[in-house]
């Protein structure tokens, strides 16, 4: 593997929700750097706080404290180096504007020629094989093509980072493994960075380089394994991999164990 | 938070009961059960304060009549009502009269009630802005002329005022105005002259508009501006109502006519109009009488015709029938 | 316990804006005829209007006025009710019905009411009976619409379950097609009533028939404009009471039906 | 690409044609025809038949009316007084509209400006509108300008608070995907706010449109010396019973052939909607 430089560096971030009455601390203390052209999974037990991070990492949600870095330079706001894939591809793509429509409203502002924003447009729709639908309405496609046109919009966005939030967690089996196969496609041939948040171990270990495991909230960062898979990956053989499986158990196992870290004391008294 | 609302509720109620007054109330309500009924339609306008002062001085109840008077915003509501029999009789101008003749509606004029004068101050009369400069009536040929009701006794009398005085009538814009709006829309300049009653004339003369012509005189002196309607129905089926309330009325307008009662009938204006008291004094108020003038009638209508106003002229002999 | 107290302020915080700006919109009121940019005599000082506002609810004459004007809202409303519930649920219930009256319903619920007041006024001179004509007219078809939207929602499976349970008609109409007709039925009450007192005024400023909308015209033509806008207060504070009692009704009757949860949650 | 775009989600039109398809179009467009038509024809001789018959004179039989109606409405008149009205319509509309998305948007995106308006918006949308002609009449005189502000004073108010509701529901997901892509204002207007409000923004504006067509009428009835409002009560004033009834009979035209205008104008800007609600519905 070549020698990556960092291109995003978490430190001691931490979100604590306010409201009128009392504190709600969703993010206790998460650290962890990212190097570009990475593809990093982050798992952790329901309601630990993925979201949160990930709307951290992605500037939605100001950190109550800690830092998010991007380039060397701390995240304010959302920036133009990040793309987010939402969970609910439904209520993200805009229903009003065609797939082509849809991919093309982020590059309006960005300072392209028309032929430029036409190919970028076209080259991400053809990315995720999509160029038969391009005039389509999104509520016309299945819901794992939707989520498709929800990927071509971020990655004609040009993002140094790619963030999906549990993007696949609403699609039958099938259109899982395809869709997950579209996301290691993409980074092979494209090397696009990629922060992946799921809930679902199997995933994180077969689309993960390296797989953050999450602890119960107030969050920490419990585990951070690398994934000693080879690159090539996919659904049959991967799977089929006993290093995939002694992967998955252990990742598991970390899991569990995050969720008794916090029952442990309460048990113990 | 229900608690005060229903606390502010409560309080309110008792604070407007506590201070109660009703303005309806009216001191002369006749007790009498053996008085007839009657439901008479008029405008809300200071000429009805003849029939609300006759009502007041007990000249129906002699006749053994006790009258609601019903307001009507307009003819147009009140002869539909006396053909259904919702009303008895109508004060209403004859024009209204005519156009019902006209449609074979079955109304008759049974008598008159106001007139205007012959000579002397008019009780209406054409006022012009003074930025208009408009000061005899062939001046307002090409101008914008407010009526309060288009196609009726205003503009007919206005095009033959304007005719008689060398102007060419069919180049008037006549446009509807009420009588209130008269005095904003003149100041306004959205309009050059105005057809107005009193007290208009007087307090648009005060603030320095012009005096064009009194076009009832100028033209058909002593022209009945209100007349009593009643449904040729009810003649018909019940004459001797006629013939009581013809006679209370007639009794009422002579009593009104007379000078020495002209403070009750000004009374009757406070009473039941809501204009200030300063106006209610003064107002000139018309020639009462039940004596109809029917050439005055014809010669209206005639122009009536002459002018387009209307395509046909009224049965008179039909229409008219003086009690 | 938390996110209540929560709500509560944020409630407060609601009544205190809304006042605030109630309060704003009364100081602008008293502003600008103080200020000489509207003649008093056009816009008249809002403490005089106010005055007179206290001074009517005094007046046991306005309470009878308003009682006349709220008699004609009642009772066009209630014919106009039972009319639209009747004729909607036949309409929606049978297809056939429903196509055939189409191009009818078409073209009378667009025919503004009040182009009906001259027909009225011929047929029922100055009485209340012409009023109502109007007002029944505007309110049936917001409720005839919302019937028949209601009517024909009945759920297709619920419809054939019911049928293959052999349920009676009697019996088909109370469990199966008045409670997927009963938020429409309230939707359509509710633009209704709202309607019919916009029509009960407008009749009673048109025709002359005695009511609010007579005093309003006869302000006008006094050129009383204090009272005017005192009325028009009076009409406003009106048409609020009518809105709040039927969408209270609405929510009250309705509180387990997805379209009022709908609403809240936001 | 829009398969259901075509499809109007009355619940009449829900009604699928019935009738086999192998009868023929023939038939079915035959059938079509009857049931469209067939009643307003019955109703029509029933009344031709009655109005024969009766002696009611204010109701005169639908053949009297046609005639009073080509005398009356064809030529100058049309001129004279429905295009004024029409006109002053039109403007009303176009102004309600205007206002009421513009403003609707900015008090739908803040909240505080929201709290701060709400109960005075609750208490003008109260108010009868007719009731502020005298009002207008005050302010503006007896002029066109004083109609269309009547107009626009009844038929802003569904505009603009539907416009409110819309914007302020307008979905959390959508509107992080826009802060995400630093989506700019504008193009967040006009791309998201307004788009995603606009089913709530075309229900107001179908409301407005009836309030409107009332309005300009009342406003006509009230102080005008021209226009269809103008006409019709003329005509009752004058007992001229079957001129009248043509005029009213304008007016329902004209309320139909708004209704239509709508129809195809919502038709079109709501595609994306009611294409969703069928895929969902399915």
């Amino acid at each position: 593997m070549p020698e990556r430089s960092t291109l995003l560096r978490v430190e001691h971030l931490r979100k604590i929700y306010e409201s009128a009455t009392g504190d709600v601390e969703a993010i206790g203390d998460i650290s962890f750097t990212m190097n570009a052209g990475e593809l990093v999974c982050v798992v952790g037990p329901s309601g630990c706080g993925k979201t949160t991070l990930l709307k951290c990492l992605a500037g939605l949600l100001p950190p109550t404290s800690g830092l998010v870095e991007m380039d060397g330079s701390p995240v304010r706001g959302p920036s133009p180096a990040m793309a987010v894939v939402f969970q609910e591809y439904g209520r993200s793509l805009y229903p009003w504007l065609t797939v082509r429509g849809n991919v093309e409203l982020p590059l309006r502002h960005k300072k392209l020629s028309r032929a430029e924003r036409d190919t970028l447009v076209t080259d991400a729709i053809e990315a995720v094989g999509l160029p038969h639908a391009a005039r389509s309405h999104p509520w016309q496609l299945s819901g794992g093509m939707q989520q498709r046109v929800a990927i071509a919009r971020a990655i004609a966005y040009q993002p140094e980072v790619l963030i999906m939030d549990e993007p696949f967690a609403a699609v039958d089996a099938q259109t899982r493994a395809d869709l997950e196969d579209l996301v290691r496609e993409l980074h092979t041939t494209r090397r696009i960075s990629t922060v992946f948040v799921t809930h679902d171990i199997d995933e994180s270990v077969y689309l993960g380089e390296r797989v953050l495991v999450l602890s119960n909230s107030p969050t920490r960062v419990q585990e951070d394994l690398a994934i000693d898979l080879p690159p090539e990956r996919d659904q049959l053989t991967t799977r089929a991999l006993r290093r995939f499986t002694e992967l998955r158990t252990h990742v598991y196992d970390q899991i569990q164990r995050a969720k008794l870290g916090q029952v442990a004391p309460q048990s113990a008294r | 938070m229900k608690k005060v609302t229903a606390l502010g509720l409560v309080a309110g109620v008792v604070f407007a009961l506590t201070g109660c007054t009703d303005s309806d109330a009216t001191p002369s309500d006749q007790a009498s059960g053996e008085l007839r009924r009657v439901r008479v339609a008029a405008l809300p306008i200071t000429e009805t304060a003849a029939l609300w002062g006759g009502i007041k001085a007990g000249v129906f109840a002699k006749h053994g009549l006790r009258v609601e008077v019903l307001p009507a915003q307009g003819g147009a509501q009140a002869i539909p009502a006396l053909i259904n029999g919702d009303i008895d009789f109508a004060i209403g101008q004859p024009f209204g009269a005519f156009r019902a003749d006209l449609q074979d509606l079955g109304v008759v004029i049974l008598g008159n009630y106001a007139s205007s004068y012959r000579d002397g101050d008019d009780i209406n009369a054409v006022v012009a802005s003074a930025k208009s400069g408009i000061t005899k009536p062939a001046q307002l040929a090409g101008r914008k002329v407010a009526v309060n009701s288009l196609g009726a006794a205003g503009d007919v009398t206005i095009m033959a005022a304007v005719e008689k005085d060398g102007g060419d009538p069919s180049s008037i814009k006549f446009v509807e105005v009420a009588f209130p709006d008269v005095p904003a829309q003149l100041a306004a300049g959205n309009i050059d002259a105005a057809w107005v009653p009193e007290p208009f004339v007087t307090q648009l003369r005060s603030r320095g508009d012009a005096f064009v012509v009194a076009p009832y005189q100028a033209v058909v002196p002593g022209l009945a501006t209100l007349t009593v309607m009643g449904a040729t129905k009810l003649k018909e089926s019940d004459p001797a109502l006629v013939k009581d309330f013809s006679a209370a009325m007639k009794e009422t307008l002579g009593w009104a006519q007379d000078p020495a009662n002209e403070v009750p009938v000004r009374q009757a204006i406070k009473d039941n109009l809501e204009l200030p008291d300063p106006v209610a004094e003064s107002v000139r108020l018309p020639a009462f009488g039940w004596e109809l003038d029917r050439k005055s009638m014809e010669a209206l209508a005639t122009l009536a015709g002459k002018y387009r106003v209307l395509d046909r002229q009224p049965n008179f002999d039909r229409l008219i029938q003086q009690q | 316990m938390r996110v209540l107290s929560a709500r509560r302020l944020r409630s407060t915080r609601k009544v205190l804006l809304g006042v605030v700006g109630l309060v704003g919109f009364l100081v602008v009121w008293q502003l600008i005829p103080t200020l000489g940019l509207i003649d008093p005599e056009y816009l008249p000082y809002v403490t005089d209007v106010l005055a007179r506002l206290v001074e009517e609810f005094r007046d046991l004459a306005f309470w009878r006025r308003l009682g006349l004007t709220m008699t004609a809202w009642a009772i066009g409303l209630t014919v106009a009710t039972l009319a639209a519930v009747v004729l909607g649920t036949i309409v929606g219930l049978v297809p056939l019905l429903r196509r055939a009256t189409h191009t009818m319903v078409e073209f009378l619920r667009p025919i503004p009411s009040v182009a009906l007041i001259p027909l009225a006024v011929l047929m029922f001179g100055l009485q209340m009976r012409a009023a109502l004509v109007i007002i029944v007219y505007a309110s049936f078809w917001q409720v005839f619409v919302q019937v028949i939207y209601g009517v024909a929602d009945v759920d297709s499976v619920a419809r054939d379950t019911a049928r293959s349970f052999g349920l009676t008609l009697r019996e088909r109409l109370s469990y199966l097609v008045l409670p997927t007709a009963l938020p429409y039925l309230l939707t359509g009450l509710r633009l209704a009533a709202a309607v019919a007192l916009i029509l009960a005024i407008t009749a009673e400023m048109v025709i002359g028939n005695p009511g609010l909308g007579r005093m309003i015209e006869l302000s006008r033509s006094a050129g009383d404009a204090v009272g005017l806008y005192a009325l028009v207060v009076v009409t406003g504070l009106l048409g609020l009471l009518v809105n709040l009692v039927f969408r209270f009704i609405e929510r009250r009757s309705l509180s387990w039906h997805q379209s009022v949860r709908g609403e809240e949650v936001l | 690409m829009t398969p259901y775009a075509g499809e109007p989600v009355t619940p009449y039109a829900r009604e699928v044609v019935s009738g086999s398809r192998f009868r023929g179009a023939g038939i079915r467009i035959a059938a079509g025809f009857l049931f469209a038509f067939g009643l307003p024809f019955l109703a029509l001789v029933v009344w031709g038949v009655w109005s024969t018959r009766s002696t009611n004179r204010f109701f005169p039989g639908p053949l009297t009316i046609g005639e009073a109606f080509v005398d009356t409405w064809v030529g100058r008149a049309f001129l004279d007084d429905v295009l004024p009205s029409l006109y002053r319509l039109g403007l009303g509309i176009v102004a309600s509209i205007v206002v009421g998305v513009a403003a609707g948007t900015v008090i739908g995106l803040f909240r505080w400006l929201r709290e701060l308006l709400e109960p005075l918006l609750e208490f003008f949308r109260a108010i009868p509108p007719p009731v502020l002609i005298p009002v207008a009449m005050l302010l503006l005189g007896i002029t066109d300008s004083m109609k269309v502000v009547v107009i626009v004073s009844g038929a802003v108010w569904p505009i603009l608070l539907n416009t409110i509701e819309g914007v302020r529901a307008t979905d959390s997901v959508m509107t992080e995907t826009a802060d995400s892509f630093q989506i700019t204002w504008w193009e967040r207007l006009w791309f998201l706010v307004l788009p995603a409000s606009s089913p709530r923004i075309m229900t107001g504006v179908r409301q407005g449109l009836s309030v409107a067509l009332i309005l300009m009428v009342i406003s006509e009835m009230f102080a005008s010396s021209s226009g269809l409002g103008y006409r019709i009560a003329y005509f009752q004033r004058n007992y001229l019973i079957a001129e009248m009834w043509s005029g009213i009979l304008l007016l329902g035209l004209v309320g139909v052939l708004l209704a239509v205008a709508f129809g195809l104008v919502e038709r079109r800007v709501l595609r994306w909607y009611h294409g969703m609600r069928e895929v969902t519905r399915a």
